[in-house]
């Protein structure tokens, strides 16, 4: 079945979160709180709690970066310095280990910057197109929550978020 | 009414002082709202200024541009670099370029992982600075090099000839730390604007929509978007602040491992990162009065923000200071007798000048800031920033030039060598670059961030829904210390 | 054409043309390429000449009069390198700074490509079918030339070049062949002469324990330095000698010595006198030397001695102590003593100081005699040409041919020579170089250059029996349009004496017929050809010879009177002779040029040598631009400020100031030729080239001082060159 | 293939240099001692060393600046202090042959970014011309220094036509931005080893030497192969009682005169000087 | 996970593409004899020579030995073109070819006593220096390989060329390539060692 959204604008944190508390103990049949996303123009931590647990994978993403990325420089490193045509430099060692630990260390951060720059614009789903149910002033100074919903439902929870002064309440067929 | 002198005015001034509260960093008439439209108008209209100082800076790229063909066409000789001079002001401006860069670091990385506040308006351009200033000070590495054309030899990629770049050499270690440093800060810029990118998309028309639509990739504000960021943010900076302390001190390894007298120090690496902070710092304060005037963020860049800035770079240049002088002291009561003849070459041989207008300009200048008057005036402050790094330029010309002139070799000491005007065109070009690339940057892109501000307004509202306003509500934060100037510079 | 008869100049333009092609290795091609460059192919080469590896070929260098002999490196056709002969016992296999840049004397590129005749406006160039018309009208069959109306000047000549031109002149009735040398030694080789009934000694550096040398720059600038310079590394072996240098300006071989003492210009002769004074107070060497002797040396005590000379009554005291302990002992004049008025009899009193010390037969001796007296080296000085000049001026002289020598540019002002060549109608320059002498000729005839050309030599300086060397062309010239000197002079000889000259093609052809007629005298039995291609290969012919015994002429010595400052005139002149310009005819050479000269690194440049304390008395700095005035005219150079010279005496180096002389000479430096005071020698009326007083006048301008070295030349600390005493030294156990 | 070349020669890959008996093994070591008081300041050397290795001649101008091209320079000395101390040089001028000590630690080694620079595997410090990018760091680091720097292009007009003739065709022309140096004259080793080896022998004493050591007319200048014990520079490294892997030289009596310049450094130069000699008595 | 798949096809294909483009210099150059049918697998463009010499003639149907011509090779660190008389040696007493119009381009040369201006096809950059001699010694004398491979390996197949065409990559690392492969010392000899690895054996 088909879902239909709806997002309600609201200019205090205090009502929104009152909303999702709302939303949360509604128990409206099909009605999930993950369909709930939340648009903010800064991060609101204390109305994401009332959404549930929405784990942040990152840090994986990032230790697998600075396990692989420096052992692999290492080792590319070592083997170009042992190469056919290695070079004996200065008396030091062909494969020296201050300076590859240096090249290491740079490639310990690099690999880990990258790696979590990757996994984040994965894990925002960025670059992403813009849902259709978007309000410019939620990058301004107001409060959005979106919520999918089985079409029949929709009144229910229209009605929940009305409760608490939205400045306005927007469908998918609103557009 | 004449006669009534108060008997005891120390009583009264003590009095008054109990009800000076503590300053807040924004003023509490700034709201969200206001906020995008004081920072979306600074990408639309600024003052007059900003063109002067923008084709001002274009001018000054030009003739760099022009002098580094000369150079280029010609040789390495319309330099008149020679045989022990071979690096002259060129790499003297890339170690302070790379510098100028640390600060922007220490504001956006360290400064956000230690959760201090005060950092949020002004992060973002000394951020922007960063990637700038590594991008000028990338500029240097190929303008001194002898055959630029050949640059590729240095970079590390699997290729026809088989062979690789010698990784023991510290020039290698530069290569990889600033392309590292400059990817790296590039990405934490870019990662830290694209909800700013939003805002700009949302308000944006035409061409710059476009633009804006691109780079913030669809950013909506979601709560799983912000709980990522969050923590890809807080990730990013904890790699970025060792990097940065790396980064230079990979740099005074150019110097530290090599045997020349006034080089071969132990202490180089913090010393190197020190002086890098310090430069930064008074960098970071130039521009902060640059841009509160030429894009009128006053309400963002206040008083107490930057009070905060210039405790720290007092503290910095502290500290700098006593690294620079413990160099000095180990140099003067070690066993080196050429790296101490060295150091009184530098005291008053042919760059003495140079050598005690740095002391005066790095060491002595920085007392100035703590004279309240310079601290509350632009104009004064930003002469008295300039000349820290006017300062910290001629440090690192101490480092390069005298070494040379006087090193093991006697029969190659050189006596009063002095840079041609290619060098001095290369190195105003590189002044010219880095400004103009940063005044675009300001046109273009937010240089305040939005959201940060929007957070630091939030907070303080925050704090004062739960503890109440402590101040009489006459004293606002912007109104307990008059604003200079009305404002204006 | 089978390869059994084709000979050498046959096979040399075979090679020169596939090499011009084959080029040098560039600055061009970075890439891997197909079919851009050229590659030719040899059309008929030897069997030993393989692309890619060089070949060496002997012959003998021509840079100055020493003859050593040298090795070219040839490949593809062009010679590379010139390295020593082996052979030779002049150069034992080493070369000079200035034999070495015979290559670029060859390739200079402003070398005379074509003859130049004068015309309205100057020289132009003309070709050589016009310029053998010119000759020919001038000096053929028609001339009528005769005696004196034609004269040749050459520098310093030998061999069969000698030979043929005193042919040529006789062709003309004429023995007017003037020699002339700037930098002559004709006044000490007169007083040696006189004393020791040699010209030029043999000296057995490498035995002698001890050597005085007064002013003798036997390493650099001297007679055969490279060969004295093996010498001298011989003598610095177990048991080492020691040398003592006396001198007012350090020479390079002052530089070496153990001990060097700056003295007062022209009291060299006294100082020979006052040791002599200490010597003969012992029985042992008073023993034999006249009572006149006696009587003249009386005088000269060591107090009055060191008032004259400003050398230490010790010191004097200390040499004649040394020589006295170090036998057999070897003492040098050398220019520095001749050039004054009383140069001779400086001479004579130092060469007084070998007969007392019995050095004859020990470490000086005479020359082996030469078999071929006729090719023997002629030199001439500066009272030749004051003759010549003066014929010149008065009309006598109607022809004049001049090779090897570049009077305009050398002689004083004086003695203006370039005015008295006007006054002859026909002047004819053989060159490789358009000189100033040359740019003042009817008729300029490029030359071959040493590298393209035969010859014959005999050395100046003889060290073990005698050699003839012989020059061979190392490669095919490079201009179609130049000749060689004796072809030139056989062509004209051809035509005025058929009869005689016929038999020869060429020069090459007139040369070898003449040395494999000497064969008999060299005691060789083998074919003329193999003869004839074994002097080529080894480039030198080797005659045994015994040094001769020298004579004692006590009786002429006489007393020196120097001469003294004057108040218009406060400083000595001492010009200096650098090894490498020689008399300045090599200034076109730009290695020689980039060469720092030894003693003050400066390069490309003429400056002016002032004592550090005099220096600071005038309050004059380095890179001062002084006006050098003396009473003959001023020249203007930079000051160099200079430890090693006599504080009353200022120095500048010969050769620079060229006005024509290509690119690398011109506008470098100043002639100081043209400031030196007519002074002539007593005896032999030679200019006296250190009698100049001149004054220092500062202009106020402060140039930099083009120099190796750096704002130091000392240590400072650093153990670069370590000295250690010479007692401590182990030099016997050593390899 | 390189992982595995890391693998097998993991011990020679981690071996510091240099060390005792380095060089047994190998057939050559080139080395090199020069008699301070054999050396007369003659230039000799100097001028041949630009005939035999394409070195330009940068003219007044340039020179002056500081941008000479002399790979083997004569150093003139007055003393060993900061001043002369008597009026006069009494005891003469003090000369110095500095030509590139090929460092068996070099300094420069390390530091080039392309590694452009790098030790042979018979002991000379190598320049690869066109290697070089131009960083000049080697020349920054070498505390000799002997390294040049292309600062034009010389080639352009050091050798005006038909100059360029006497080019060496066995050495590269250097053009602007490359630094260049002695090779202890590279080619002509490379030429005679090369015959050598297809002879089926090693090169011997004296067969091949350098431009420097061939002119020098008191052959104070003495270059042959360290590795060969009988050579004649081996016996004179010996009595000289310099030891090629020692910072340190330990003399077993006074009066021995060979040593190496700024061994402090630990650079381990291939190039012993002997002390210069004078008469103090006179 | 849409935009997940095109975020790793992108990449997947961005790596692919580079490492396709950077190992083509290694895959230049192939085994002895690669040329095509309709003429060569050649890099080097066809080079226009004053005489179109058929090698093909005669390496190839008269079977002479490379180094019969090129005698240097042997030698020097060049292998030189063949001198002139050499050519001639030969021609003089072939009679039937003399009206052939290259060999009178010969004849007319030889008669001037001019060298033939023969364009480089294996011309290697001026900072190289590459050692025939060595080669040839080591390869066809000690190893006793056919001239096909010695010579062969990096000049190509040239008996089926006319005139020489450069077929083999002659990159540094082409030359690296077989100097770090183990080589038999002597024919017979089951003694293996590499090329040098010296910078200074080809830079001078």
């Amino acid at each position: 079945m088909k879902k239909t959204h709806t997002l309600a604008l609201y200019s205090d944190p205090d009502e929104a979160a009152n909303a999702l508390k709302d939303l949360k103990s509604s128990g409206i049949s099909g009605f999930r709180m993950d369909d709930v996303i939340i648009k903010s123009p800064i991060d609101h931590p204390e109305l994401s709690e009332l959404l549930g647990p929405r784990p942040v994978y990152i840090q994986w993403f990032t230790l697998l970066g600075v396990l692989l990325g420096p052992t692999t420089g290492l080792v590319l490193i070592a083997s170009a310095q042992a190469s056919f045509i290695y070079q004996v430099r200065g008396g030091r060692p062909v494969v020296p280990f201050p300076p590859d630990m240096v090249l290491t260390y740079e490639l310990f951060i690099l690999s880990g910057v990258l790696m979590t720059v990757l996994s984040t614009f994965v894990a925002m789903k960025l670059p992403g197109n813009r849902s259709p149910l978007y309000n410019a002033s939620v990058s301004e100074d107001k409060i959005g929550i979106l919520v999918k919903t089985d079409p029949a439902s929709l009144p229910q929870i229209n009605e929940i978020l009305g409760r608490h002064k939205p400045l306005e309440i927007m469908g998918d067929n609103a557009r | 009414m004449s006669h009534t002198v108060p008997s005891h005015p120390q009583m009264d001034v003590q009095i008054e002082r109990k009800f000076v509260p503590k300053q807040k960093d924004l003023g509490e008439d700034v709201n969200w709202a206001q906020i995008n439209k004081d920072v979306l108008r600074s990408l639309e209209k600024p003052r007059p200024a900003f063109w002067i100082i923008f084709f001002s800076a274009l001018a000054l790229f030009s003739f760099g541009v022009y002098c580094e063909v000369y150079q280029y066409q010609t040789g390495m000789g319309v330099s008149d670099l020679n045989n022990p001079q071979v690096w002259g002001l060129y790499i003297a401006t890339f170690i302070f370029w790379i510098g100028m860069g640390h600060s922007g670091t220490l504001l956006s990385a360290l400064l956000h992982i230690i959760h201090a506040d005060w950092r949020k308006p002004i992060y973002r351009y000394s951020e922007a600075m960063t990637t700038f200033t590594l991008m000028t000070a990338a500029l240097f590495v190929l303008v001194h090099m002898g055959r630029l054309w050949q640059f590729y030899y240095v970079v590390a990629y699997p290729n026809e000839r088989w062979v690789w770049p010698n990784f023991t050499s510290p020039l290698v270690w530069d290569a990889t730390a600033i392309g590292t440093y400059l990817t790296s800060s590039l990405l934490f810029l870019y990662m830290g604007m694209i909800p700013d990118l939003a805002i700009c998309r949302d308000n944006a028309k035409g061409a710059r929509r476009a633009l804006y639509k691109f780079l913030s990739l669809g950013w909506q504000g979601t709560d799983r978007q912000w709980g990522n960021f969050k923590v890809a943010y807080m990730t990013m900076a904890c790699f970025l602040m060792p990097l940065a302390v790396s980064v230079h001190s990979i740099v005074s390894t150019d110097f530290a491992v090599s045997q020349n007298p006034g080089w071969h120090v132990t202490s180089f690496p913090p010393y190197f990162v020190l002086g890098a902070l310090y430069s930064g710092c008074s960098g970071i304060i130039t521009l902060f009065i640059v841009l509160r005037y030429v894009f009128r963020f006053e309400a963002y860049m206040t008083q107490p923000i930057l009070n905060k800035l210039i405790k720290m770079t007092f503290a910095i240049a502290m500290v700098w200071t006593y690294l620079d002088l413990i160099e000095y002291a180990t140099t003067w009561y070690g066993s080196d007798e050429v790296a101490r003849q060295d150091l009184v070459y530098r005291a008053t041989g042919d760059y003495a000048l140079q050598f005690w207008g740095m002391i005066f300009c790095a060491m002595v200048m920085p007392f100035t800031l703590l004279i309240r008057f310079v601290r509350q005036n632009y104009v004064v402050l930003l002469i008295i920033s300039l000349i820290l790094n006017v300062g910290m330029w001629l440090e690192r010309f101490q480092i390069i030039t005298p070494t040379f002139a006087k090193s093991h070799y006697p029969w190659t000491w050189t006596a009063g060598w002095w840079p041609s005007w290619v060098q001095w065109g290369i190195v105003a070009g590189s002044f010219g670059w880095f400004t103009m690339l940063f005044m675009l940057y300001c046109k273009i892109f937010p240089s305040v961030s939005m959201y940060e501000v929007k957070e630091m307004v939030h907070e303080q509202n925050m704090h004062d829904k739960l503890h109440g306003a402590q101040a009489p509500a006459h004293q606002t934060a912007l109104g307990a210390i008059p604003e200079m100037n009305g404002g204006k510079i | 054409m089978s390869m059994g008869n084709m000979d050498r100049r046959d096979f040399l333009r075979v090679l020169g043309i596939s090499g011009a092609a084959a080029t040098l290795a560039g600055c061009g091609n970075t890439a891997i390429e197909s079919g851009v460059e050229e590659v030719m192919s040899y059309v008929q080469p030897q069997d030993f000449v393989v692309p890619g590896i060089g070949v060496f070929y002997a012959s003998t260098c021509t840079q100055c009069g020493s003859g050593c002999g040298i090795m070219g490196k040839v490949r593809e056709g062009r010679v590379l390198k010139l390295e020593g002969n082996p052979e030779s016992a002049i150069s034992a296999g080493k070369i000079c700074g200035l034999g070495q840049a015979a290559v670029q004397a060859h390739y200079n590129p402003d070398r005379l490509r074509t003859p130049m005749m004068r015309s309205e406006g100057g020289l132009i160039p003309v070709s050589w079918d016009k310029a053998t018309q010119m000759l020919e009208q001038r000096l053929g069959p028609t001339s009528t030339l005769k005696g004196d109306q034609i004269a040749f000047l050459t520098g310093d000549i030998s061999g069969h070049q000698r030979v043929l031109l005193e042919n040529f002149l006789e062709s003309y009735d004429s023995t007017h062949h003037v020699l002339y040398d700037a930098i002559s030694r004709v006044t000490g080789q007169a007083a040696s002469k006189a004393v020791l009934g040699a010209e030029q000694p043999l000296l057995n550096i490498d035995k002698a324990r001890l050597i005085l040398s007064f002013g003798n720059d036997f390493l650099g600038a001297g007679v055969s330095p490279v060969h004295m310079a093996a010498q001298y590394a011989k003598f610095r072996k177990a048991p080492r000698g020691t040398l003592i240098q006396i001198e007012p300006r350090m020479t390079l071989t002052g530089g070496n010595a153990d001990r060097w003492y700056p003295i007062k210009p022209g009291t060299e002769g006294i100082l020979a006198l006052g040791i002599a004074h200490d010597l003969l107070q012992h029985e042992e060497f008073a023993k034999g030397v006249p009572d006149e002797v006696h009587a003249l040396v009386k005088q000269y005590d060591q107090a009055s001695v060191s008032e004259i000379t400003g050398i230490g009554a010790d010191a004097v005291h200390l040499i004649a102590g040394q020589l006295w302990n170090n036998s057999p002992s070897l003492v040098i004049a050398g220019p520095g003593a001749e050039g004054h008025a009383y140069g001779f009899s400086n001479v004579v009193a130092i060469q007084l100081l070998n007969v007392i010390l019995a050095n004859r037969g020990k470490t000086i001796e005479g020359q082996a005699e030469h078999p071929f007296p006729q090719l023997a080296p002629l030199q001439g000085g500066y009272r030749a040409l004051a003759k010549l000049h003066e014929q010149m001026a008065s009309g006598q002289c109607q022809a004049l041919l001049i090779h090897g020598t570049n009077p305009v540019f050398t002689s004083p002002s004086n003695l203006p020579f370039a005015d008295s060549m006007e006054k002859v109608p026909f002047k004819v320059a053989f060159v490789t170089h358009l000189d100033e002498t040359a740019g003042n000729c009817d008729l300029v005839l490029p030359l071959l250059s040493a590298m393209e050309d035969f010859g014959t030599h005999v050395a100046d300086y003889q060290p073990n029996g005698v050699e003839l060397m012989v020059q061979q062309p190392l490669m095919e010239k490079l201009y179609p349009e130049s000749r060689g000197f004796g072809d030139i002079l056989l062509d004209i000889l051809k035509k005025r004496k058929p009869d005689s000259y016929t038999a020869f093609p060429d020069y090459y052809s007139y040369i070898k017929t003449a040395v494999v007629k000497a064969k008999p005298v060299f005691k060789v039995t083998d074919s003329d050809d193999h003869f004839w291609e074994d002097a080529l290969r080894k480039g030198v012919i080797k005659w045994e010879g015994k040094p001769t015994a020298l004579e004692a002429k006590l009786s002429l010595l006489e007393v020196p009177k120097p001469r003294g400052l004057e108040a218009d005139y406060p400083f000595y002149f001492v010009p200096s002779v650098r090894p490498d310009m020689r008399d300045g005819r090599h200034a076109y050479l730009p290695w020689l040029q980039e060469s720092p000269e030894t003693m003050t690194t400066i390069v490309w440049d003429s400056w002016v040598e002032i004592h550090p304390k005099t220096a600071a008395e005038m309050q004059i700095r380095e890179g001062d631009v002084l006006v050098v005035q003396s009473a003959t005219g001023s020249v203007r150079a930079v000051a160099y400020i200079f430890p090693g010279i006599q504080p009353d005496t200022v120095s500048m180096p010969l050769g620079q100031g060229h006005t024509q002389l290509g690119r690398f000479a011109t506008g470098v430096g100043v002639n100081p030729y043209k400031i030196l005071d007519p002074v002539f020698d007593a005896h032999t009326g030679e200019l006296a080239l250190h009698a100049t007083r001149v004054t220092l006048r500062k202009t106020g301008e402060n140039q930099n001082v083009v120099k190796d070295e750096g704002p130091t030349n000392f240590q400072n600390g650093h153990k670069l060159v370590a000295t250690l005493d010479a007692d401590q030294a182990k030099l016997s156990k050593e390899i | 293939m390189s992982l595995s070349n890391l693998i097998k020669n993991w011990s020679n890959f981690r071996t510091r240099r240099p060390y005792e008996g380095q060089y047994d093994d190998s057939p050559y070591k080139w080395a090199m001692v020069i008699d301070l008081d054999s050396c007369i300041g003659c230039n000799a050397c100097t001028v041949a060393c630009y005939a035999e290795n394409n070195l330009p001649v940068v003219g007044k101008e340039r020179f002056g600046k500081g941008h000479a091209m002399h790979w083997i320079r004569i150093e003139r000395y007055w003393g060993e202090g900061e001043t002369l101390e008597t009026e006069f040089p009494e005891r003469g001028a003090q000369y110095l042959p500095m030509l590139c000590q090929q460092c068996e630690a070099a300094p420069c080694e390390p530091v080039c970014p392309v590694g452009a620079t790098h030790h042979s595997p018979d002991g000379l410090n190598t320049q690869v011309y066109n290697r070089c990018v131009g960083s000049r760091y080697c020349s920054a680091n070498c505390p000799y220094k002997v390294r040049y720097f292309n600062w034009w292009n010389y080639p352009e007009r050091a050798w005006p036509n038909p100059l360029e003739l006497q080019l060496n065709p066995d050495v590269t022309v250097r053009s602007k931005g490359v630094m260049e140096k002695c090779t202890f004259c590279m080619q002509r080793l490379r030429a005679g080893m090369d015959k050598a080896k297809t002879d089926g022998r090693i090169l011997a004493d004296g067969e091949v030497v350098t431009a420097c050591a061939q002119a020098c007319p008191t052959s104070a200048i003495t270059f042959g192969n360290l590795a060969d014990k009988n050579s004649k520079v081996a016996k004179m490294w010996k009595t000289q009682q310099v030891d090629l892997a020692k910072n340190v030289q330990e003399k077993t009596e006074d009066g021995i005169r060979g040593y190496r310049i700024l061994e402090d450094l630990n650079t381990y130069p291939s190039i012993v000087y002997l002390e210069r000699l004078r008469n103090m008595a006179s | 996970m849409n935009y997940c798949k095109k975020l790793f096809v992108w990449m997947f294909l961005i790596v692919i593409g580079t490492s396709l483009v950077s190992a083509e210099p290694f895959v230049q150059g192939g085994p002895i004899g690669s040329q095509t049918s309709d003429g060569y697998d050649a890099l080097g463009p066809v080079v226009e020579q004053p005489i179109e010499f058929p090698h093909n003639t005669h390496a190839g149907r008269m079977q002479i030995n490379c180094m019969y011509c090129h005698t240097y090779a042997r030698r020097s660190n060049v292998s030189g073109i063949p001198r002139l008389d050499k050519c001639m040696g030969c021609h003089n007493l072939i009679e039937g070819v003399k009206d052939r119009p290259r060999i009178k381009k010969l004849f007319e040369y030889w008669a001037n006593k001019q060298p033939i201006p023969w364009k480089k096809v294996h011309d290697l950059p001026d900072f190289v220096r590459f050692n025939h001699e060595r080669h040839i010694q080591r390869f066809y004398f000690q190893e006793k390989r056919p001239v096909r491979e010695t010579c062969g390996y990096c000049h190509g197949y040239i008996a089926s060329m006319t005139t020489a065409r450069r077929v083999k990559a002659l990159s540094m690392g082409w030359c690296i390539s077989c100097h770090e492969k183990d080589h038999l010392e002597k024919v017979g000899s089951t003694v293996t060692s590499h090329g040098p690895n010296d910078c200074w054996l080809c830079h001078k």
